[in-house]
């Protein structure tokens, strides 16, 4: 299962790279959550995966009794997802707000070139 | 939207929302959960509300800005991280807990109150965003 | 004692919550933002003056050990790092007060503002490594809404490459952190230089480390990364460029210092990266300082300049380099946050930023001229101007590891700073312009009130009076910056300190 | 009042079963929270007979079972046979209710029984626009909702 | 002495906020500040005598071995008293010259700044501190040939003297600061004691490139020597003062300084004579073809400065006398020359040789002062001319094998420069008739006077060789290590050198006789500017600039996606270069038959997810397959044990989705944007920076696991942080500060969004 | 015993949601999708739910599986309702069998005369993508 | 066969073609409303599965993942009804 995640999280950033290289606004940010969400697994995958167990202590006893998977990467990432989140908001309404003041989705028509008349 | 199904049920669904979302709030320490979670899920209640009802009527409900939420939380948040410093004098953040525990709740220390700041500010976040665009849309 | 580690982070925090409840209130704000700043500098002062006289402090939040829980050093890069925001702080919050419109204020600036600086303090202060990330993730969304405060038309142009990029440098750094817990099992930089010390995979770490580079490399907009930067830096209000200017892509700096000196160490292909990187890095940004029309261009290419000599007294890493390197940190901080205050006035005097308009300010305000030349003096390294003697000791660095060609690239970036600089002298201050302020715009800058023109110069003025203590009180910097250099290469104490073996 | 009064305590029993915690402190904070969701949700009431609420519940939910299930069982049917022979189509229903809960009720009763769903209500609330999957007589229909749902609903909440 | 140097400055300081009252008439006032540093360092001179060197120390920098070490030998009270001396002059003729110019606070300022920096060069000890003044001095040298700024011409020859001598600047830093590191001291005295020898080290050719590099951009050397000529643009206060006499006298100095620590090598004194050599005939050749008289003066000036380099390198003792006598002399009858031409040009409106004649009895005291320069310019006895000129024969002859040559192009030059001080200093006043459109105004007293005292000294000095020589005395035992013991006279009998002067004087007078200036010879010489070095650096420095605009539009085009690509094809270069190293990960495909089938679908969904997301043609759609990915991922988080995570993932992925649907009204249609070339490009690029992500997981996953801190946690979650669900007690308590900074994230995030759709600003609001 | 009942159970919701899937394929228009899957989806849930309730035997699981069957029975239909109505209105169409469409000619009916005179008058490329 | 198993390797999989055949509609649409509605359908899947997952592993904490699936997928379905009916508006 690891060999197919690693895949799954390198095609992950794969297509949120070809995304960002996209010129429509839209499509950068969905290639923005792309990698986000292949990075977040990338975590969770270094952190080792171990299947089905919780690491939520159960009812009547102190500590673990059972093998339980690495809580570190799941509070790391859980982190990193909240906080992707407000950035995401923020992107979101972004490209809200520049396709109504400048008209347009296309990320190059937002560049000027600069007159460098210098010489 | 003009459903007046979805509007008694958003109606029944409103209640029901928060009072899950404190459940899953107070929980959070034991069970998968917590604050944050908890706040979304009490958000998602006024998002319907505000779907069926429209804004304004929402807005009437909530009372306050849900911006001012933010500041509370936060104030929450932070005051819960500082009563250590204040009563034991030990570094910020450090758990305080009351000796037994309460019924119902369990245990009640600064994490508690802690993930209510969060439960807050994530209420408040939810909102000002949502309610910010759909006004936008509207 | 050691709790006060947290105050500068913690009073940032509070101001920030403080203001708020008061959300929407433009006066108190003002009140509040420049009270709070004032008093943060005494704070961050006096946290700088207590490390200085005990010695680092670390303290580990939450009462858990380290590396378990999140620990918080104050050592003197730390301290340092922390005055100079607060330094910058004080001045960008005066200057804010009095330059920036109504409207944004009442949408939020001030509030944001200080969370940056939070944000700041917090990368600065804390010994983990995950932390810093959140931290860089506050100065991310803070610098994001600080770009976009306001939706004009250029400000918003340049606020989607600046998303783009930074979102790109922060997942890097997320990816980074992922393979570094996924090699080590922990978060704590102390405990990091330990555990990868061990690691037998050499390349591995490098990898890693590489992926750590590529993140911060992009903040600090290293060549070839630093694209974003001037596409984006003069497109908000001065007050916000300014910060921008002065911190943000320090902060990043900061980080690859931390980062390549205590929990990386530092090998010869990264020295080597470091250099070349650097090097283009200045050729690049002084280059581009040349071609400009826009005033503010000028000085964003500056930036990207002198970030290299930064990255190439990291690569030097000898006691040397490093403490110019770190003497041109400050320098650099206080000068550029001035730089652009500067652009800011001169807007507010011309109301243009390009230089073919632009002209007569020494004519018309030979005063506010000269405070001018002494940032700009500085800038340049005039002797014995603040950034003069950081480039000694970056030189001696470079004769002493005999990279001459190093040495040679520092040399012609102060030559090519000097000619862009002399440029704007010539264009902005002595030649007669072509604009001139409309009769009855009271947001003018001759059309203000004496105290309000007062006001406005004042963080010049204080900046400035602060750059010439660089300059004139070098010695005391220079013990500061040889001292965090011991630091930066003797990081056992650090360690010892953090991990209390 | 009254309305407000047993909804809260409907409330406190789902708080009750949720926490699993049948303690007298769990139904004091149970009703706390309940009456502190209502007064945040429900700002406006009418009251209303809950005398016979129970036993029409009860039989109310055995008649829906019951026809959820065949409904099922019925379009199992019809989704795994090779051929699809239905007689699909939107069929307006005049309807006897007069409040929106009733309404909403009927509505998604129909909804939730397989082969219709509740499109839309007419503007002045009296017709229910149902789609249908076999609609061989439409009176036929209309017929078996209103003898059906209609009346249950009814039954319940009159 | 320290306050001596910093007089100037606190000059500077004090006419900017109390300078409006010292314009005027009062500005003559301003003198006393260099009248009375030259008391002071006349004062000081019976002392040096004496005890060769008075020396003073004042610690500034000490950590950086940076200390404000001032000794007053005879080279540094030759400058001294040269600096303060002229600068007395010029300050009052500046008084007059100046009058009614409406920054002239400004200016003085100026000129105190100039003379403190040069009194500081030349008073320092410490290479780095003379360094600081000698950056000041180019600063300050900018500002007042930039002075009339409304001038274009003004501000590009500013432009150009601070880029050459900028230039020189840094290569002076290089320099120093590798002397600094090979002798472990920058202060010349401890590196005369300590006696370090530079030239045997290997880094002695870098050095010699550095300090001579430095020396001949700020004295004009051949073929830096254009900016000399430029800035004349100056008022003629700046030109007589930093133009002629004192700042281009700097780089001479640094090479009397240097070299007795860096003289005892054959390369140092070709180089100086070379470049020495082809300055003093270059520049004296140009005077020929100059009409303006401050031109004419300003290549003089570069030929003068070429015998002063040219002596130096000639490195006997004889030449530093002749040196050390030429420079006084040079200063003196120079700063006359340009005072005349300055004064004349204040009179008449204007400074075209062609048009000025029959001046003399208009200025009677101009015209003695021109005269009696013109005089000791020609080296006609008794002038102290006479006597620095005898001297710079007799140190070519003293050459040996290549004295003739010597000998042959330093009398060349004196022949030129002889023509070019008779064509400024007598021929104005010469003739009859004046210029018909040329209207001579009357001059007040402090124009000409400073004039004429210089010009009466250029022959009290000659008549009384003693002062001279009572100056030279311990310049010369500093510089060349050895006292002076000859006496200097002007008639030493009839001798080769007597013939040589003679033959100067009678060829120089022929040269003024016979050929005039005239426009001709301007555009004749204009036709060889195609290879002047001024206009071959202006093309390269134009392609500098070309290949910058170059550089910075190809790198910052503007195209975010040209941005990504760049950085992605950098990262992937070095991590795949790192990578590829170290790699030896065997890709296991046995593992996959552990997989199970809902876990493959899951995958597969989340792949097609993928797929969906990136080629839909319906942005809808591809945010709904975002969403999809997003649930697909919560399934995984769920089959690794992480419902927390599973929760969040699927709340924050579903508000995300919400947001989408709200914003995306009124965006337009997805279009192709990009052609197939780039979308390929593009693919080729993601999938490598994939495959490497790809790679680095597996290779990482086959590292040992290292988990403590887990077990840390997982051991103290409910003992000590009462809590059992871990994550969570990770998150707000163990963590708990990267919580309370998500949440400050997301509460600044909502604010942002606030002010994003509500706040609109108007276009006058400037900030 | 409880094992098998609630291996019976589990089996069934499983099939319920199966035929929903089934039936979201093969169903010729949306709105008898809708019909068929949400109801269909949920009563097998449902019975999942149950089925892990019955696995667990303890009251707070129990409680949570009831909330969320009762949840999805109050949400299912709404939703259904929604996405029916507003696809409805904005012409999605019936399928070409369909027998009767009351709401064409109601009052309520989409304004169709204007839909199609609406849609070629909007700019070029201000259209909104689906 | 114990009820883990026959859930593991019958139940399961099973639910994973499920899963795949709604994923199938959502891919072919063709409305957008096709692809919310198998969207939903997805999500209440996805809360079964997460049940089954629940009794698999023994995993009662799971219930609680299932909890918030079910209170807030609901809104993603009323979210694109909101846009489907301001869309049909404009
Ligand atoms: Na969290
Ligand atoms: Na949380």
């Amino acid at each position: 299962m690891e060999l197919l995640l690693a895949i799954t999280i390198g095609l992950l950033y794969a297509s949120g790279v070809y995304m960002v290289l996209r010129r429509s606004m839209v499509k950068l940010i969905i290639g923005i959550i792309l990698i986000g969400n292949g990075v977040n697994f990338l975590i969770f995958l270094l952190g080792r995966i171990t299947k089905g167990s919780t690491p939520i202590i159960s009812e009547n006893s102190d500590t673990f009794l059972e093998a339980y998977a690495d809580p570190v990467p799941q509070a790391l990432i859980l982190t990193a997802i909240v906080i992707s989140f407000g950035l995401q908001a923020f992107a979101i309404v972004l490209i809200k707000r520049v396709y109504k003041v400048l008209n347009t989705d296309d990320i190059d028509r937002l560049s000027h070139t600069e007159d460098y008349d210098i010489l | 939207m003009n459903s007046v199904i979805l509007r008694t049920a958003a109606s029944f669904l409103l209640p029901l929302l928060i009072m899950f979302s404190v459940f899953i709030l107070l929980r959070g320490h034991y069970l998968p959960g917590g604050g944050f979670v908890g706040g979304l899920v009490a958000a998602v209640g006024f998002v319907l509300h505000m779907f069926a009802n429209g804004l304004d009527e929402t807005r009437r409900l909530l009372m306050i800005h849900p911006g001012y939420l933010l500041p509370c939380g936060l104030s929450l948040a932070l005051l819960s991280g500082f009563t250590p410093v204040l009563i034991t004098g030990e570094p910020f953040m450090t758990g305080v807990w009351l000796d037994d525990p309460v019924p119902v709740i369990g245990s009640i220390g600064t994490a508690l109150f802690f993930d209510l700041g969060v439960y807050l500010v994530v209420v408040g976040v939810s909102l000002t965003i949502l309610f910010t665009i759909s006004e936008e849309v509207k | 004692m050691t709790q006060l580690i947290f105050l500068p982070i913690l009073f940032q925090a509070c101001i920030a919550v403080l203001l708020l409840f008061f959300f929407g209130k433009v006066k108190i704000q003002k009140i509040i933002s420049i009270a709070g700043s004032a008093l943060n500098l005494a704070v961050a002062g006096g946290v700088f003056y207590v490390v200085r006289l005990e010695g680092s402090m670390a303290v580990q939040a939450g009462n858990w050990q380290a590396p378990f829980g999140i620990t918080f050093v104050a050592d003197t890069l730390a301290v340092t790092m922390v005055l100079l925001t607060a330094i910058v702080g004080f001045a960008v919050s005066i200057f804010s007060a009095y330059t920036l419109s109504g409207n944004r204020i009442r949408f939020g600036y001030f509030p944001v503002f200080h969370f940056l600086m939070m944000g700041l303090c917090g990368s600065f202060l804390t010994g983990d490594l995950f932390n810093m990330y959140v931290w860089f993730e506050i100065t991310i969304i803070t610098s994001f809404v600080l770009l976009t405060l306001g939706n004009e038309k250029e400000q918003l142009e340049g606020a989607v490459k600046y998303f783009a990029m930074n979102m790109l440098a922060s997942l890097i750094f997320l990816t980074a952190l992922g393979i570094l817990y996924g090699l080590t099992g922990t978060l704590n930089m102390a405990d990091l230089s330990g555990k990868l010390m061990a690691i037998e995979n050499r390349g591995l770490v490098n990898v890693c480390a590489l992926f750590f580079f590529f993140g911060f490399g992009i903040k600090a907009a290293l060549f070839p990364m630093y694209f974003w930067l001037p596409d984006s830096y003069h497109t908000p209000p001065t007050a916000v460029t300014a910060v921008f200017a002065g911190l943000l892509t320090k902060v990043a700096v900061y980080a690859l210092i931390r980062v390549f000196s205590l929990v990386f160490i530092p090998e010869a292909f990264f020295n080597n990266l470091f250099l070349i990187v650097g090097a283009f890095t200045i050729l690049s940004g002084g280059i581009g300082s040349l071609v400009q029309n826009n005033i503010r261009k000028v000085f964003s290419y500056l930036i990207i300049c002198h970030i290299g000599y930064m990255i190439i007294g990291l690569g030097l890493f000898t006691q040397a380099a490093l403490a110019g390197m770190m003497f041109y940190l400050i320098h650099d901080i206080i000068i550029k946050t001035n730089l652009f205050l500067m652009s800011g006035m001169i807007i507010k005097i011309k109301g243009s930023t390009d230089i073919r308009q632009l002209g007569d300010i020494y004519n018309d305000h030979p005063r506010i001229a000269l405070l001018f030349a002494i940032s700009l003096f500085s800038v340049i390294g005039i002797p014995p101007l603040s950034g003069f003697w950081p480039k000694i000791s970056l030189i001696w660095g470079g004769i002493e590891k005999s990279d001459y060609l190093s040495v040679g690239f520092i040399l012609f970036g102060s030559f090519i700073t000097l000619m862009a600089v002399a440029r704007i002298w010539s264009k902005v201050f002595w030649k007669s312009s072509t604009v001139t302020a409309p009769p009855n715009a009271p947001l003018f800058f001759d059309q203000l009130s004496k105290r309000r023109r007062f006001w406005i110069l004042f963080p010049v003025g204080f900046l400035s009076v602060v750059t010439l203590y660089i300059g004139f009180g070098a010695d005391n910097i220079h013990l500061i910056a040889s001292r965090i250099a011991e630091d930066l290469i003797n990081v056992d104490a650090y360690i010892e300190l953090v991990l209390g073996k | 009042m009254r309305k407000k009064f047993l909804t809260n305590i409907i409330l406190v029993l789902i708080w009750v079963a949720l926490t699993g915690d049948f303690t007298f402190v769990n139904f004091v904070f149970g009703f706390f929270l309940g009456s502190l969701a209502l007064w945040l949700a429900d700002k406006e009431s009418d009251s209303r007979k809950y005398f016979r609420l129970i036993p029409a519940a009860i039989s109310f939910v055995l008649f829906f079972l019951y026809e959820l299930i065949k409904a099922n069982i019925q379009v199992a049917y019809e989704v795994i046979k090779p051929t699809l022979h239905m007689e699909p189509g939107i069929v307006a229903i005049p309807l006897d209710l007069n409040t929106d809960l009733e309404i909403t009720l009927l509505a998604n009763l129909i909804s939730l029984t397989p082969g219709t769903l509740s499109l839309d209500v007419s503007d002045n609330k009296k017709v229910l626009y149902v789609h249908a999957m076999y609609v061989h007589d439409k009176q036929e229909f209309i017929d078996s909702v209103k003898n059906g749902f209609e009346r249950k609903v009814i039954e319940l909440l009159r | 002495m320290l306050t001596a140097v910093l007089t100037g400055f606190i000059f500077a300081c004090v006419l900017v906020f109390a300078g409006k009252p010292l314009k005027g008439r009062a500005s003559l006032i301003n003198a006393v500040v260099p009248i009375g540093l030259f008391v002071y360092f006349c004062a000081q001179i019976p002392q040096v005598i004496a005890e060769g060197a008075i020396y003073k120390s004042y610690s500034w920098v000490s950590s950086m071995g940076v200390d404000m070490n001032f000794n007053l030998d005879g080279l540094s009270m030759i400058f001294a008293l040269m600096i303060t001396g002229i600068g007395s002059m010029v300050f009052i003729y500046t008084s007059a010259y100046m009058k009614g110019s409406p920054q002239l606070d400004r200016f003085y300022g100026y000129l105190g700044m100039f003379m403190a920096a040069m009194l500081g060069v030349v008073l320092s000890d410490n290479l780095i501190t003379i360094f600081v003044f000698w950056e000041l001095t180019t600063i300050v040298s900018f500002f007042l040939i930039g002075y009339n700024t409304h001038d274009k011409g003004s501000r590009r020859a500013a432009m150009t003297s601070l880029g050459l001598t900028g230039l020189g600047g840094m290569l002076l830093l290089g320099g120093i600061i590798l002397m600094g590191s090979i002798g472990d001291t920058y202060s010349i005295q401890e590196m005369l004691n300590s006696g370090i020898a530079f030239s045997d080290n290997a880094y002695y050719p870098l050095i010699l490139f550095f300090i001579i590099g430095a020396a001949f951009t700020k004295s004009a050397q051949f073929p830096f020597h254009f900016w000399l000529p430029l800035a004349m643009k100056a008022p003629t206060p700046v030109s007589t003062y930093l133009h002629s006499a004192t700042m281009v006298k700097a780089g001479i100095y640094l090479i009397f300084r240097l070299s007795p620590l860096l003289g005892n090598d054959p390369s140092w004194n070709n180089t100086l004579m070379l470049f020495g050599g082809i300055t003093m005939l270059y520049g004296a050749w140009h005077t020929v073809f100059r009409t303006d008289l401050k031109a004419i003066l300003a290549y003089s000036t570069i030929s003068a400065l070429g015998i002063l380099t040219f002596l130096i390198g000639l490195g006997t003792k004889a030449a530093f006398l002749a040196a050390l006598i030429f420079i006084m002399v040079h200063a003196l009858y120079k700063a006359t020359l340009f005072l005349v031409a300055g004064s004349i040009d204040k009179a008449t409106g204007t400074r075209d040789i062609l048009r000025l004649r029959g001046l003399g009895k208009y200025m009677i005291p101009v015209a003695i002062a021109g005269i009696l320069a013109a005089i000791s310019n020609a080296g006609i006895p008794p002038s102290f001319g006479f006597l620095g000129k005898d001297l710079i024969y007799e140190a070519t002859l003293g050459m040996g094998e290549s004295a003739v040559f010597l000998t042959a192009a330093a009398v060349l030059t004196n022949i030129l420069l002889l023509y070019a001080g008779f064509v400024v200093g007598i021929k104005p006043f010469m003739g009859t008739r004046l210029d018909p459109e040329i209207k001579v105004k009357k001059l007040s007293p402090a124009i000409w006077v400073p004039g004429l005292i210089l010009g009466i000294l250029c022959i009290v000095f000659g008549i009384f060789p003693a002062v001279g020589e009572g100056l030279v005395r311990p310049a010369l035992s500093a510089v060349y290590g050895e006292p002076f013991e000859s006496h200097l006279k002007l008639w030493h009998g009839f001798t080769t050198i007597l013939l040589l002067s003679g033959i100067t004087i009678a060829c120089g007078v022929l040269l003024y006789l016979f050929v005039k200036p005239s426009n001709q010879k301007v555009a004749l010489m204009a036709k060889a500017d195609f290879i002047s070095p001024q206009v071959i650096t202006e093309q390269i420095s134009r392609g500098f600039l070309r290949l910058s605009i170059f550089w910075t539009r190809t790198f910052n085009s503007g195209y975010l996606g040209y941005y990504v690509i760049t950085v992605m094809v950098f990262v992937i270069g070095i991590v795949g270069y790192e990578l590829v190293a170290v790699l030896h990960v065997k890709v296991d495909f046995s593992q996959l038959k552990e997989v199970t089938f809902y876990e493959m679908s899951t995958i597969l969904i989340m792949i097609s997810g993928i797929v969906v997301a990136v080629f839909s043609q319906s942005r809808l759609a591809a945010i709904a397959a975002l969403g999809v990915l997003g649930y697909a991922m919560c399934i995984i988080f769920v089959f690794y044990g992480a419902p927390d995570l599973a929760m969040t993932q699927f709340s924050i992925d579903t508000l995300t989705v919400i947001l989408f649907v709200l914003i995306i009204f009124r965006l337009p249609k997805y279009k192709v944007l990009s052609n197939m070339r780039s979308r390929i490009r593009d693919g080729v690029v993601a999938l490598s920076f994939g495959t490497l992500i790809t790679l680095l997981i597996l290779e990482v996953l086959a590292q040992p696991v290292n988990r403590e801190l887990s077990e840390f946690y997982a051991d103290n979650a409910y003992l000590l942080a009462k809590g059992k669900n871990v994550v969570n007690v990770i998150l707000v308590d163990f963590r708990g500060i990267d919580t309370l900074v998500e949440i400050t994230v997301l509460a600044i995030a909502a604010i942002g969004v606030f002010s994003l759709m509500k706040l609109e600003i108007k276009k006058s609001e400037i900030d | 015993m409880t094992d098998i009942a609630i291996m019976i159970i589990i089996t069934l919701g499983a099939l319920f949601v199966l035929f929903a899937a089934l039936g979201i394929v093969r169903m010729p228009d949306l709105y008898l999708r809708i019909s068929v899957t949400t109801k269909a989806a949920t009563l097998g849930v449902g019975m999942i739910l149950i089925g892990a309730a019955m696995y667990f035997n303890e009251a707070s699981i129990t409680t949570r599986a009831l909330a969320i069957v009762f949840f999805l029975i109050l949400t299912a239909p709404v939703g259904a309702h929604l996405i029916g109505n507003t696809s409805y209105y904005k012409g999605v169409p019936l399928w070409n069998r369909s027998k009767v469409d009351d709401l064409k000619n109601s009052s309520n009916g989409p304004p169709e005369n204007e839909v199609r005179k609406d849609e070629p008058q909007r700019p070029q490329g201000e259209q909104t993508a689906e | 066969m114990t009820i883990q198993l026959y859930l593991q390797f019958v139940i399961l999989p099973l639910m994973a073609v499920t899963a795949i055949l709604i994923f199938i509609r959502f891919l072919l649409g063709p409305s957008l409303s096709d692809r919310v509605v198998s969207l939903e359908l997805l999500m209440t899947t996805a809360i079964g599965m997460i049940c089954v997952f629940a009794v698999v592993f023994d995993e009662q904490n799971y219930m609680d993942v299932a909890v918030i699936l079910a209170l807030i997928s609901f809104l993603t379905t009323v979210a694109f009804s909101y846009y489907i009916e301001k869309q049909k508006r404009q």
